[in-house]
């Protein structure tokens, strides 16, 4: 997104799309078309919200699925609020190929320029709305990771006061470096929708969060035994997977930022593809490596492998060819299938699933984008990787430590074990279903 | 009088429910348990890790009934719970003191 | 909607959008996007048909659950027959300036005058069928409204036979008056997008079959004590919410009522973002101060309170600047939070909220629209608010006393006992869980 | 959908619309729009998979919800990939009247000739991957549809090899016909969205597969008794059918596949009017047929009826009037209500119904299209089912055998007893919830 | 001791434990079972499929009390249970043989 | 033989479970309860409006024994469902008539 100087990419070929002037897309068409995609996008990706609130809802026990509702839906407003108070403009106000924007800047819509009488109105332009919009929502994303890895053990407050940090500090900061055209983007760093600047973010602050945290009581025992705690619900973790899948479309799609030409056109329906595609892979892969390995289909596992495959081709969804993003994908539901135990062996105490999905695919991703896109190389990759993480893990680790000591971020043992949900909101999720906690 | 508790596989309800019908015995009180036993729970897996459920779901029939039926009663569950497979569960004969019917205030054997 | 000589208004500043000829947008193309406007606001607003389905089936306990169900999808069916029926042509066909339309004239497209060849075609113009399609689905809204309220122990097809009413009448009639092109918009009463038309006329139709219904079996004791009845699902609830939200980008983003030049665009992008920075504003002010007031965060509070935002900004979305909507949603949401046990003192059993939520914050919107737009006046609002608010008053009391003495509304006590699942529809929502339907 | 030289069709009206050229929409907006209507489209096709997901996760007894959604994601993804690995060409390149295109073709975007430059674009194009896309959603839905109803005692992989099967070979080549311009398209058989392509066609596939499986254990007794198996979750299943009454605007709308004219924005709106007034009034009619047969409002047969409403209207959503969209679909939701008894009595177990909707109402849409549409006959329309019928019955047939005799396709006893989520995925779906897996 | 078990029907919980709180009985154990008697099931219908649902939703309190008080605590039980209609349920008492308080070890009348 | 009930914490299950293993103890019946006691329930909010909810999850453990582990089993059963807290819980013993085990139809002690 924000790509200056965006070469047209389709499928594998460069070309240039000039129709004749008589059939050309008018400027002010083009504008429209643009923003509408931005709209059309923003609003599915808003969706993403909604997504992660179920799938985290069923995948923690029931005693804690009130707070991870609270939880989801406050993150969303709050980053929202950020945004406009201080992210937006950190990130995309005069960057200038360095390392931020403005701080403390509040963001208003202002489109005069477009609207004066006799304005030369730019055919890749945009309402100022429309994007802020679009962008808003991303880094919605990028705090709903955290939450799920931290569940059932956070307090309420720290969580959402680490959530303002990341909206406002840590999220603009490192995506000023590529999408807001800063020094990143000037090295030549390829990350199309986020791979890296969305997920990956949201991963690493998710995994320091999850070290400095500690795993759940009873998660790991002393004799080195994981003990599961299945989630509560798997069809609204399955419904939650699939509003992902479905925001993802806004994700990836509207990261073409334009709409307005016929290049644009084919380049958001060749992105609508591959990532379907990706997520057809990702699921697949998950379903047959889980059968193979653990001779069981796990539900939770497909779910995951299928948002590992969206969050793998998140990098470069435009350039692959349909089976290619097919097989991306299906690296990334692959991974997922051995990060998870992996994770699990290193006593790092996941609740969802987000750090092998966002984090480990995010890097998949971003490393794949050489494969399909010549502008990429391999090892400016791996410095925008590097970068970004080395920075997202020592910000966001100051930011946990900080509230650590201060407020204290770890419900007491006993609100642990009677449930986030009694503890700190003094309800239940469902008063009237199984009183117990846990199976036994 | 005895109380009668019996612990039977789910789906034996039914026919234990019929087979009691048939002698006359309308009335009972079941609920969901969980047993543990010579039958042990199962392996279930979760996201990459393995791990046993000890306790297996059972239906707990709780039956009052008059003494001189009582190893009718027991002949009748026995066959009716049986599926001749481990966790057919166990059927556990208590004294009762008295039986109070709610409505009437009716006690003994007329209470039921 | 529906305002003739609507002023672009962006942000604060009016400007005159017109680009150079060969750059503008064609008359064709302009209507293509006002249409697509509408169907694509259509088809987020039907999707509120869902949210209210989800929210209050999580609000309810699990004995009513599959009563709601059905209520919400037949509503939702009845309410689009009804406005087929004769709902259409009374709030939009040849009020002139009155106080309605024509009565019992069946709807039907026709665009004839747009597609006879050489047709002269206007540049604000969109398909008949598209606007029928968007204003449908406000209607169902208002109905939605009602549902919620009266729950749990009104009968089923008496609740139907309000909706007929409430469709098929009192909707399009007080609609008349301002977007039919009534008396009230000659006045110059303002409401984009209906925080009176749509939400205080749901919330009074409500207040009064509340008030006629009476409260649910112990829900108020005696002895004065108020006996809260949890809902089942708030995971339901949780998601309930975000389809609301989503599906208000439409609601709101639609009733600019045209795409079709860079204006539009422009003001259905920042629509989007004030609904958005209300529904935030109104998420978070709700958690502080439900947080503040009783130690504990409250999520069903937080969802009326984002709803409550979403309320607020309804009236006026497009003036203010974001952070001022995030103001207005944050106003809305902090009262919600105070009129929720307000109403349970005055012994007004609303199940769901809906009450504090679409009408008091429908009013508190309607208020709000002089702060940020210079074309409304204060006592214009109130007389709005005060002539809408009597009419609907009036005509649904007289409906719910129709039926209260024909059909009778209530379910007899045993049946409320067992819960509206096995009395009216012989099934229960979740056989196979909780039996019991209170907690104890 | 696919229809060569189709007719501008607006409401029962035949109209020519070419507005005067200055006014025109220039040939690459419209080739945008018409794009843009297919990523919408697709988007909300796709969005099916999960109103098909928790409506069958709904409906079945809680010990098999699991594995009814890993049978939902999965099935999508591989329909997606066989679409792509052969099925789409298979259905459209170079069928020319015949009975099917190229075998084991794999499909990939190619719009170097509307991107070359000086390229003349035809208004009535639409970029490759978004025809792709919109296509394949449709694949996937037919294989969703037989999910439902063999649900609770099929085995996993039988059930996602039969999904290779039809959406890489039975749909494509039956779809081919018609819409890929083959014989019955020739013979002038009339299907606009697909009521026999895709709904009847999943339905013939299912019909096959219950029978061939024979029902759940217990659900016919042997002295006739019918032993109903309530599902587990109402509230699912209501939400299921809501997210495929909003999909459906996309699967019908879509399917008008183009606008970039007056004409195409005029028909889409009233295609999105029809969709909608059809599944309202298959709705209220089954509300109504239920209440008045069996005394109680059944919530289920409402679900049912909205969709069998949709599904009668799917075969020509453009040309009846609004009205008579409803008593189209009102019919519809009648038949569903007598149909599903029906099923029972032969003993042929339908876990959801899908037999009831899909089948039965999509013959009965098929059929409805003489009455509005006069481009069709009955006699076309006839044959048009029987063909298709008889070819999906007998290839399916021959695909359930093949997997019987090699693998099995069912559950044994004691693990259709325990539950298919124990059985194949070693976890439960609601763990903390209800043990027992049926009412005592 | 006696160990009293009474099937109510779930509305009357409330009532029940504020009869017995009021003379000093402060500990109880219920749980949701289900019931079947003279008050039979109800039927449902499911997809124009009617059916007999034969058990109908309970409470048990389970709650042991000293001799002395145990025709009292009878008394209340079933007055504050009672609504008259058919199904009000059954009071069972049993004998007690020993009773521990784990959190102490104490034992007997002590232990409750 | 003996019919031990005891009404326990809900995360002292799995302890127990182990406790008794240990000695042999290998079949139970476990169920989930709801208690009030010395321990009282919790306030809870909702929509603004305080309530108490009276009774706190509980597990019951039934356990049928031979008379002479008897006591063993209530030592180690208190001993590993103790917290020290209130609400610990208690256990209730009380006298069998009869045991069978419905697979083979055994009785006595043969059936445990
Ligand atoms: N000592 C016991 N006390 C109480 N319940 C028991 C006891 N032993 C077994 N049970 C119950 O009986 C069920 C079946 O017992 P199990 O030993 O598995 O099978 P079987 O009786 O066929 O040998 C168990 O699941 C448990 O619920
Ligand atoms: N013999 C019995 N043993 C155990 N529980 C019984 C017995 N008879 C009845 N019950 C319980 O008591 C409840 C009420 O009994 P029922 O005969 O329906 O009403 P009533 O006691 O008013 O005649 C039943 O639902 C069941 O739970
Ligand atoms: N008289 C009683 N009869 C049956 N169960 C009881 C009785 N008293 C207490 N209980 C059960 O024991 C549990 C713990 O008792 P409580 O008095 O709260 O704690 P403690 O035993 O530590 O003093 C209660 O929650 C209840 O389930």
């Amino acid at each position: 997104m924000k790509l200056n100087g965006k070469k047209l990419l389709v499928g594998a070929v460069t070309v240039s799309a000039v129709s004749s002037p008589a059939l050309a897309v008018s400027a002010d068409s083009a504008y429209i078309f643009n923003t509408l995609l931005f709209l059309i996008g923003g609003f599915l990706v808003m969706w993403m919200a909604a997504g992660f609130a179920m799938l985290e809802a069923g995948l923690v026990r029931t005693k804690n699925v009130a707070e991870i509702c609270v939880k989801n839906v406050s993150l969303y407003a709050i980053a929202c609020i950020m945004w406009m108070l201080m992210g937006y403009n950190l990130m995309y106000s005069g960057v200038d190929g360095g390392y931020f924007g403005q701080f403390f800047s509040l963001w208003s819509p202002d489109d005069t320029a477009t609207l004066v009488e006799g304005a030369k109105v730019d055919p890749t332009g945009y309402s100022a709305g429309s994007d802020f919009f679009f962008q808003m929502v991303f880094v919605a994303t990028t705090a709903s990771i955290v939450s799920g890895t931290v569940a059932e053990r956070i307090k309420l407050f720290p969580f959402l006061a680490f959530t303002v940090v990341l909206a406002g500090l840590i999220y603009p900061i490192q995506g000023a470096w590529k999408w807001g055209g800063g020094w990143l983007d000037a090295a030549g760093f390829q990350d199309f929708a986020g791979s890296t600047l969305v997920h990956s973010t949201g991963g690493w602050a998710a995994l320091v969060g999850a070290l400095i945290l500690g795993p759940r009581l009873g998660r790991f025992s002393k004799d080195g035994r994981i003990k599961p705690m299945p989630g509560s619900s798997m069809p609204l973790a399955t419904l939650g997977t699939f509003i992902l899948w479905l925001g993802w479309f806004g994700f990836n799609g509207a990261s073409q930022l334009a709409l307005g030409s016929l290049g644009d056109a084919v380049s958001v329906s060749n992105i609508f593809v591959n990532t379907n595609m990706a997520a057809a892979g990702g699921a697949v892969s998950a379903m047959l490596v889980t059968k193979a390995v653990y001779k069981k289909v796990d539900l939770s596992m497909i779910l995951n492998g299928a948002l590992a495959g969206l969050v793998s081709i998140t990098a470069e969804p435009l350039t692959p060819t349909p089976i290619i993003a097919t097989a991306i994908g299906g690296v990334g539901g692959a991974l997922v299938v051995f990060a998870v135990p992996f994770f699990d062996k290193l006593k790092i105490d996941d609740v969802v699933g987000a750090i092998s999905v966002h984090l480990v695919c995010g890097i998949w991703g971003t490393l794949a984008v050489p494969l399909t896109n010549d502008a990429a190389s391999l090892s400016i990759q791996l410095l925008g990787i590097g970068a970004i993480g080395i920075f997202v893990t020592i910000s966001s680790a100051i930011a946990w430590f900080a509230l650590k000591t201060t407020v204290g971020i770890r419900l007491d043992e006993e609100d642990e074990e009677r449930g986030s949900d009694l503890a700190e909101l003094g309800m239940e999720a469902y008063p009237e279903f199984g009183k117990g906690s846990q199976k036994f | 009088m005895k109380y009668i508790i019996a612990i039977i596989k789910p789906h034996k309800l039914e026919p234990v429910r019929d087979a009691l019908a048939e002698v006359g015995i309308n009335g009972m009180t079941v609920s969901e348990v969980q047993g543990y036993g010579r039958q042990r729970g199962q392996r279930e897996i979760y996201r990459g890790a393995e791990y046993e459920v000890h306790f297996l779901p059972k239906i707990k029939i709780e039956v009052a009934v008059d003494d001189d039926v009582g190893d009718q009663v027991l002949e009748i569950l026995q066959e009716a719970a049986k599926t001749g497979q481990i966790g057919d569960g166990k059927i556990f004969v208590l004294d009762i003191n008295q039986v109070v019917r709610i409505r009437t205030g009716e006690t003994g054997i007329e209470a039921l």
